[in-house]
């Protein structure tokens, strides 16, 4: 039996009326953590509750380890855990006997049940809550009660969406923890979030939808060499500025420099290799205080991309 | 504003729903210009915002706001807060523009200017061209964005923001903090801001009080708190470098090196002194490799906070 | 050239003084105002009235002494024991004309959605971070509602009356003196009732459509069962169970009218204290509603 | 299936009868015990009028406006519920197959129903039919036999009745976001009207066969008095309950249909 990957998606399109959500998608995941990325409104949670069966495509389909995801998919379950972006819980429930259910559900009942709620709630650090109803809760307790569901049976892949909207650091801290040890021990976590700090300190692996297309599939370092068409910026401090501008410019590593008000050199090169080795060279001598290169994290990639083509 | 008063003064609040102490004796005074409160779930925050708004009474001690106690007469003193709930929230059955304009009114301004600045409003958070839409049919950004819009309709002198980023997409929390920003900076307007996004705190808030569990657990300046680490440095290392070859050759040299936040990133310590840049670029340079980054290593707000919430166990 | 940029600005306009619920009861009429139905039936109320003036005038410009032939006609019993004299009964016909297909649709489609729609849409955390209190909100919008109900309906039936006496012989005032004060007391009592009592139920059900359907099983139940308990046990109180009934007592009590016409009917005393009762539980409610979503002490 | 199927059956009867979502139903089923208590104090006429006019007037109400409006409390609110912000979505990713969580949600919802049918028949008839029995006129139609037998033929006709408009109930809610109104227009409408207005539509109608079990239930011969509606051919007992079930169970299957198409938003 070849396995399938967990997550499989081809022309996966959807319409609301007139209102597209999704168009044309194509993705295929194995294994770690996947960032899903996007503005509001580009498709993800879209994307994920088609993921889940809870809305039919329009056109194409989704395959969870190789079974086609439909209203009748409730088998492959077992091997998925999902949170929704949506701040939703039953009405008047605490949130042990919310656990409970979703562990019945599974077909586990009684003790056994209370036991797995009781593990989940301690993996979100919940248990001092677990007889709070969840609308006294706040928003942060009651993400942390989602993503306990979704861990409840420790299942293969966890679809995450916007899970840490509304956590406080503590939690998200644990979260993110949570999540890279879920793909060290060879699960797969797609997580769908705004807060890109986040995101990027714990996968360089991400999926950017916009306008509910793919823009960029893949690592971080990969998408900025291929964006590639904008020349590369280092921003210098230090003391000796302007020979090390005069010495770039004269060795052909930069098509531009320029002094900001703060007395910062900003070096725009397309021999990025060069350049850094270069500045590493110059460096021992002194002069240097500080440098970086600019777009290098996520933020600035997610930006240059949007920017670039929503505009 | 000539404000001799502090914004904010606090004097041994301490607030009780039924037998559940909210708030416990806080005490601390904010002078003005922005402060953030951070806090875990249910450290109090919310409570201390509404009892700030006389919202809630306190059981004892009280709240002076611009030098006068919350609790008398706090209608008249909710005219000069602009208050901006975590949850999506607007008074529906009208256009975009009439229901801000509407919230003006309810603060005591005429028609004419109501409807003047809520216009202007619009424009100014980006919805000048959603203006006279629903807001039910707003998406998530926009109603955030709104929700500044109503909390300043009526010109406030300060503004209480409950996670005013939530939700929002990098750009636009790029957006909603640069105009909250301007607001501050050009217009004097100070900031109470409840937040758990730590690099939003860094950017708009020069002080911060740190809450758990309804106690003040500490109250100090954003710079203090993230006070550099003596000598510290951060570097990071071009992606196809050696990270365990350079990290063993500053080892040699007696330097502490432990991982960043990112895979190529490196914090570097001397236990012993400053780490001079040339050093680093030394190393570099023995262990063959080039470096992509080079800077100094601000403790983030992030390390403050979690320090100051050390002694609670979760 | 002037150049400006979209940016923020401190006010420097003097801030009235009026209190804080007026633009309140100012946005409940607009918000009324934009239901299709709403307008329909205003309009139709007011060419109703326009209309009946317009038949008073008819009549007085073709058969100037129209009334003293009416009047000897029904001395002569030409329809029965009827009188064909317009006194304090005529007004009451006229009263119910105007509660049952107007004031009743008008108050449902006016307020079915005020309170449940400012509670999913969490107005109230948006008001009351302002200088509004919750008696100031309840108190705006209770006077707005009341208030229109009243307008579209109380108001087009002192025009006719005014007509009437304006144009009537000599003793005719004395016939219908009651009226005004009748009208608007009973008029009052049934708007402010159903403005409490829809706005409590919205504020339980916070959904418009549950609201309907709320008030019309409270209608269905109560009218069946005035109804079939009159029947059967053969006691006119039974039928202040059934919520017309009360509305009609009332009416007919302040009107100074002898509502003995029909026996199977409740007394005025009950049918009054029902309607406060209502009102009173509906206060009760919203009170406590409000209460809940601010926790002012 | 039996752990799924329980638990979500525990999770109706939770939702339905532990909050305030129950205090509607009660107060519904409390409608018929205080027309009983009025008719005790104002017109006592007697065992035997007490007896007649809980046959004749207070189960037909029963039929009328209590059942429609007790399955529509119970029933619609509690998917509203779940399908309104997507709470369901908790449900439907879970290795469950979707008719386990409805039927569940159907049968808890029903179980949350049986202690108010009990009330709202047990206590008029304890009202009408305990103490002052001066005024019987005696005969076997009003003894303490006959009073039960009419007692559980009542809860019968409406436990049947229940199970076949809640599953109409059911199905609207899983299929339609203005649930209430098509609620109200089938149940109302073309139940408690259609089916007891002689026409062409009426043996259409759950109603007729309601009816028409009261009749050979409750011992009620006479078809033309009260509010009983005239049937010129009363369908039998067995003809009814065959009808009924038929009902139920296609409407519990429109329901699963329904939920297998229905996008969860």
């Amino acid at each position: 039996m070849t396995s399938s990957p967990a997550i499989r998606c081809v022309g996966l399109s959807r319409w609301y009326g007139e209102v597209q959500g999704l168009a044309g998608l194509d993705i295929s995941i194995d294994s770690g953590v996947i960032g899903l990325l996007g503005p509001n409104g580009s498709g993800k949670s879209t994307l994920m509750r088609m993921l889940t069966g809870q809305i039919r495509p329009s056109r194409g389909f989704v395959e969870l380890f190789g079974v086609r995801m439909g209203p009748d998919s409730h088998d492959t379950f077992r091997r998925v855990g999902y949170s929704p972006g949506e701040d939703v819980h039953f009405e008047n429930e605490r949130g042990i006997d919310f656990l409970k259910l979703l562990a019945g559900l599974q077909g586990e009942g009684g003790p056994a049940a209370i036991k797995r709620a009781e593990e989940a709630l301690q993996k979100v650090s919940m248990s001092e809550y677990a007889g709070k109803k969840m609308s006294a809760m706040s928003k942060g307790m009651r993400q942390r009660i989602k993503v306990a569901q979704a861990l409840l049976f420790e299942p293969e892949l966890l679809l995450l969406d916007e899970p840490l909207n509304g956590m406080d650091p503590v939690s998200r801290r644990s979260l993110i923890d949570l999540v890279r040890n879920h793909a060290t021990i060879g699960g797969t976590v797609l997580l769908a979030s705004h807060v890109l700090h986040e995101v990027e300190s714990v996968t360089n692996r991400v999926i950017l939808l916009h306008h509910g297309r793919l823009l960029a599939e893949g690592r971080l370092g990969e998408i900025r060499e291929l964006i590639g068409r904008k020349p590369r910026r280092v921003r210098l401090i230090g003391t000796s500025l302007r020979s090390i501008a005069g010495d770039v410019l004269s060795k052909e590593l930069a098509t531009g420099v320029s002094f900001e008000d703060t007395g910062a050199l900003l070096i725009e090169t397309r021999q990025l290799n060069e350049l850094l080795l270069h500045l590493s060279d110059i460096g021992t001598k002194g002069g240097i205080q500080q440098f970086d290169v600019e777009d290098e994290n996520l933020e600035a990639i997610f930006n240059l991309l949007v920017g670039d083509f929503s505009e | 504003m000539s404000e001799t008063k502090p914004v904010l003064d606090l004097d041994a609040l301490t607030v009780r729903y039924g037998s559940f102490q909210a708030l416990t004796g806080i005490t601390a005074t904010f002078q003005g210009g922005s402060l953030a409160l951070l806090g875990p779930n249910g450290a109090g925050k919310s409570t201390m915002l509404r009892s700030i708004l006389g919202l809630v009474p306190p059981a004892s001690g009280q709240a002076l706001l611009f030098g006068k106690d919350t609790s008398q007469k706090s209608a008249t003193l909710r005219g000069r807060i602009g208050y901006m709930p975590e949850r999506d929230c607007w008074v529906g059955g009208m256009s975009g523009v009439a229901g801000l304009a509407h919230l003006a009114e309810v603060c005591g301004f005429p028609r004419e200017d109501a409807m003047l600045r809520a216009h202007d409003l619009l424009h100014f958070v980006g919805l000048g061209e959603e203006r006279y839409r629903d807001v039910s049919s707003f998406s998530v950004g926009m109603r955030q964005r709104y929700k500044l819009a109503s909390a300043l309709v009526h010109d406030p002198d300060v503004l209480f923001l409950d996670e005013p980023t939530n939700g929002l997409d990098p750009r636009g929390r790029a957006y909603m903090l640069d105009a909250i920003d301007r607001i501050r900076q050009e217009h004097g307007v100070h900031i109470i801001l409840a937040s758990h996004l730590l690099p939003d705190v860094e950017r708009l808030c020069d002080q911060v009080w740190v809450l758990n569990r309804g106690h003040l657990k500490a109250a100090d300046s954003v710079a203090n708190l993230t006070a550099a680490a003596r000598g510290a440095k951060r570097v990071r290392l071009a992606a196809r470098d050696d990270v365990a070859a350079f990290s063993e050759q500053a080892r040699s040299a007696g330097i502490q090196v432990e991982p960043g936040k990112h895979d190529d990133e490196l914090l570097l310590t001397n236990p012993d002194g400053v780490i001079e840049s040339e050093q680093v670029f030394a190393l570099a340079a023995q262990s063959k490799i080039s470096l992509s980054g080079l800077q100094p290593a601000a403790r983030s707000l992030e390390d403050a906070f979690l320090e100051a919430l050390a002694d609670t166990t979760f | 050239m002037a150049f400006r940029a979209s940016s923020y600005s401190r006010y420097t306009g003097v801030k009235s003084k009026r209190p804080a619920w007026v633009p309140v009861m100012f946005s409940t009429w607009g918000r009324g105002w934009k239901s299709k139905w709403v307008r329909r039936i205003t309009t139709m109320s007011l060419l109703l009235a326009i209309a009946l003036t317009l038949l008073l005038y008819a009549l007085n410009v073709a058969i100037p002494d129209w009334r003293t032939i009416a009047q000897s006609l029904g001395e002569m019993g030409v329809a029965g024991d009827r009188s064909f004299q317009i006194t304090n009964a005529t007004y009451l016909g006229l009263l119910n004309l105007y509660i049952h297909p107007f004031l009743l649709p008008l108050s449902l489609l006016f307020g079915y959605d005020l309170i449940a729609g400012d509670l999913r849409t969490n107005a109230l955390e948006a008001y009351f971070a302002r200088p509004l209190t919750p008696w100031g909100y309840l108190f705006g919008r209770t006077a707005a509602y009341a208030g229109f109900l009243l307008a579209v309906t109380l108001a087009p039936m002192l025009w006719i009356w005014l007509f009437d006496v304006s144009t009537g012989p000599d003793g005719h005032f004395h016939d219908v003196a009651r009226v005004p004060f009748g009208m608007t007391a009973a008029m009052t009592l049934v708007a402010l009732t159903m403005s409490l009592l829809i706005q409590a139920i919205t504020a339980i059900t916070r959904s418009g459509l549950w609201t309907n359907l709320v008030l019309l099983v409270v209608f269905f139940f109560s009218g069946g069962m005035g109804t079939i308990l009159t029947e059967v046990t053969d006691n006119p109180e039974m039928g202040a169970i059934a919520f017309w009934n009360d509305i009609y007592v009332v009416s007919a009590g302040f009107m100074g009218v002898d509502h003995e016409i029909s026996t199977r009917l409740p007394s005025f005393g009950l049918a009054l204290t029902v309607l406060l009762a209502i009102c009173g539980g509906s206060l009760l409610v919203l009170t406590r509603a409000l209460h809940k979503r601010t926790l002012v002490g | 299936m039996k752990t799924p199927l329980s638990v979500m059956r525990q999770f109706a009867l939770r939702q339905n009868l532990l909050s305030v979502k129950a205090l509607p139903v009660f107060g519904i089923a409390l409608f018929p015990s205080l027309m009983a208590f009025a008719f005790r104090v104002f017109k006592d006429a007697g065992l035997h009028s007490r007896f007649d006019f809980y046959g004749e007037y207070l189960a037909p109400i029963f039929l009328y406006l209590v059942l429609p409006f007790f399955c529509m409390t119970a029933i619609l609110p509690l998917m509203h519920s779940l399908y309104d912000k997507g709470a369901i979505g908790y449900l439907v990713t879970r290795p469950t197959p979707r008719w386990v969580i409805l039927l569940g949600l159907y049968q808890g919802a029903l179980l949350a129903m049986i202690p108010a049918l009990l009330l709202a028949v047990i206590t008029p008839l304890l009202l009408l039919s305990i103490g002052d029995t001066s005024g019987a006129l005696g005969g076997d139609s009003a003894s303490t036999g006959a009073w039960f037998q009419r007692a559980i033929g009542l809860f019968g006709v409406l436990f049947m009745g229940s199970a076949a408009y809640s599953a109409v109930c059911l199905f609207l809610g899983a299929w339609s976001k203005k649930a209430a109104i098509w609620g109200f227009g089938l149940l109302i409408g073309w139940g408690a009207t259609i089916g007891s207005v002689p026409g062409l539509l009426q043996p259409t109608s759950p109603h007729r066969y309601l009816f028409g079990l009261l009749r050979e239930w409750c011992g009620i011969k006479e078809a033309w008095t009260g509010f009983f509606a005239p049937d010129l051919d009363p369908p039998g007992v067995v003809l009814s309950i065959v009808v009924l079930i038929s009902a139920t169970a296609l409407f519990l299957w429109m329901a699963w249909r329904a939920s297998r198409s229905r996008d969860i938003l």
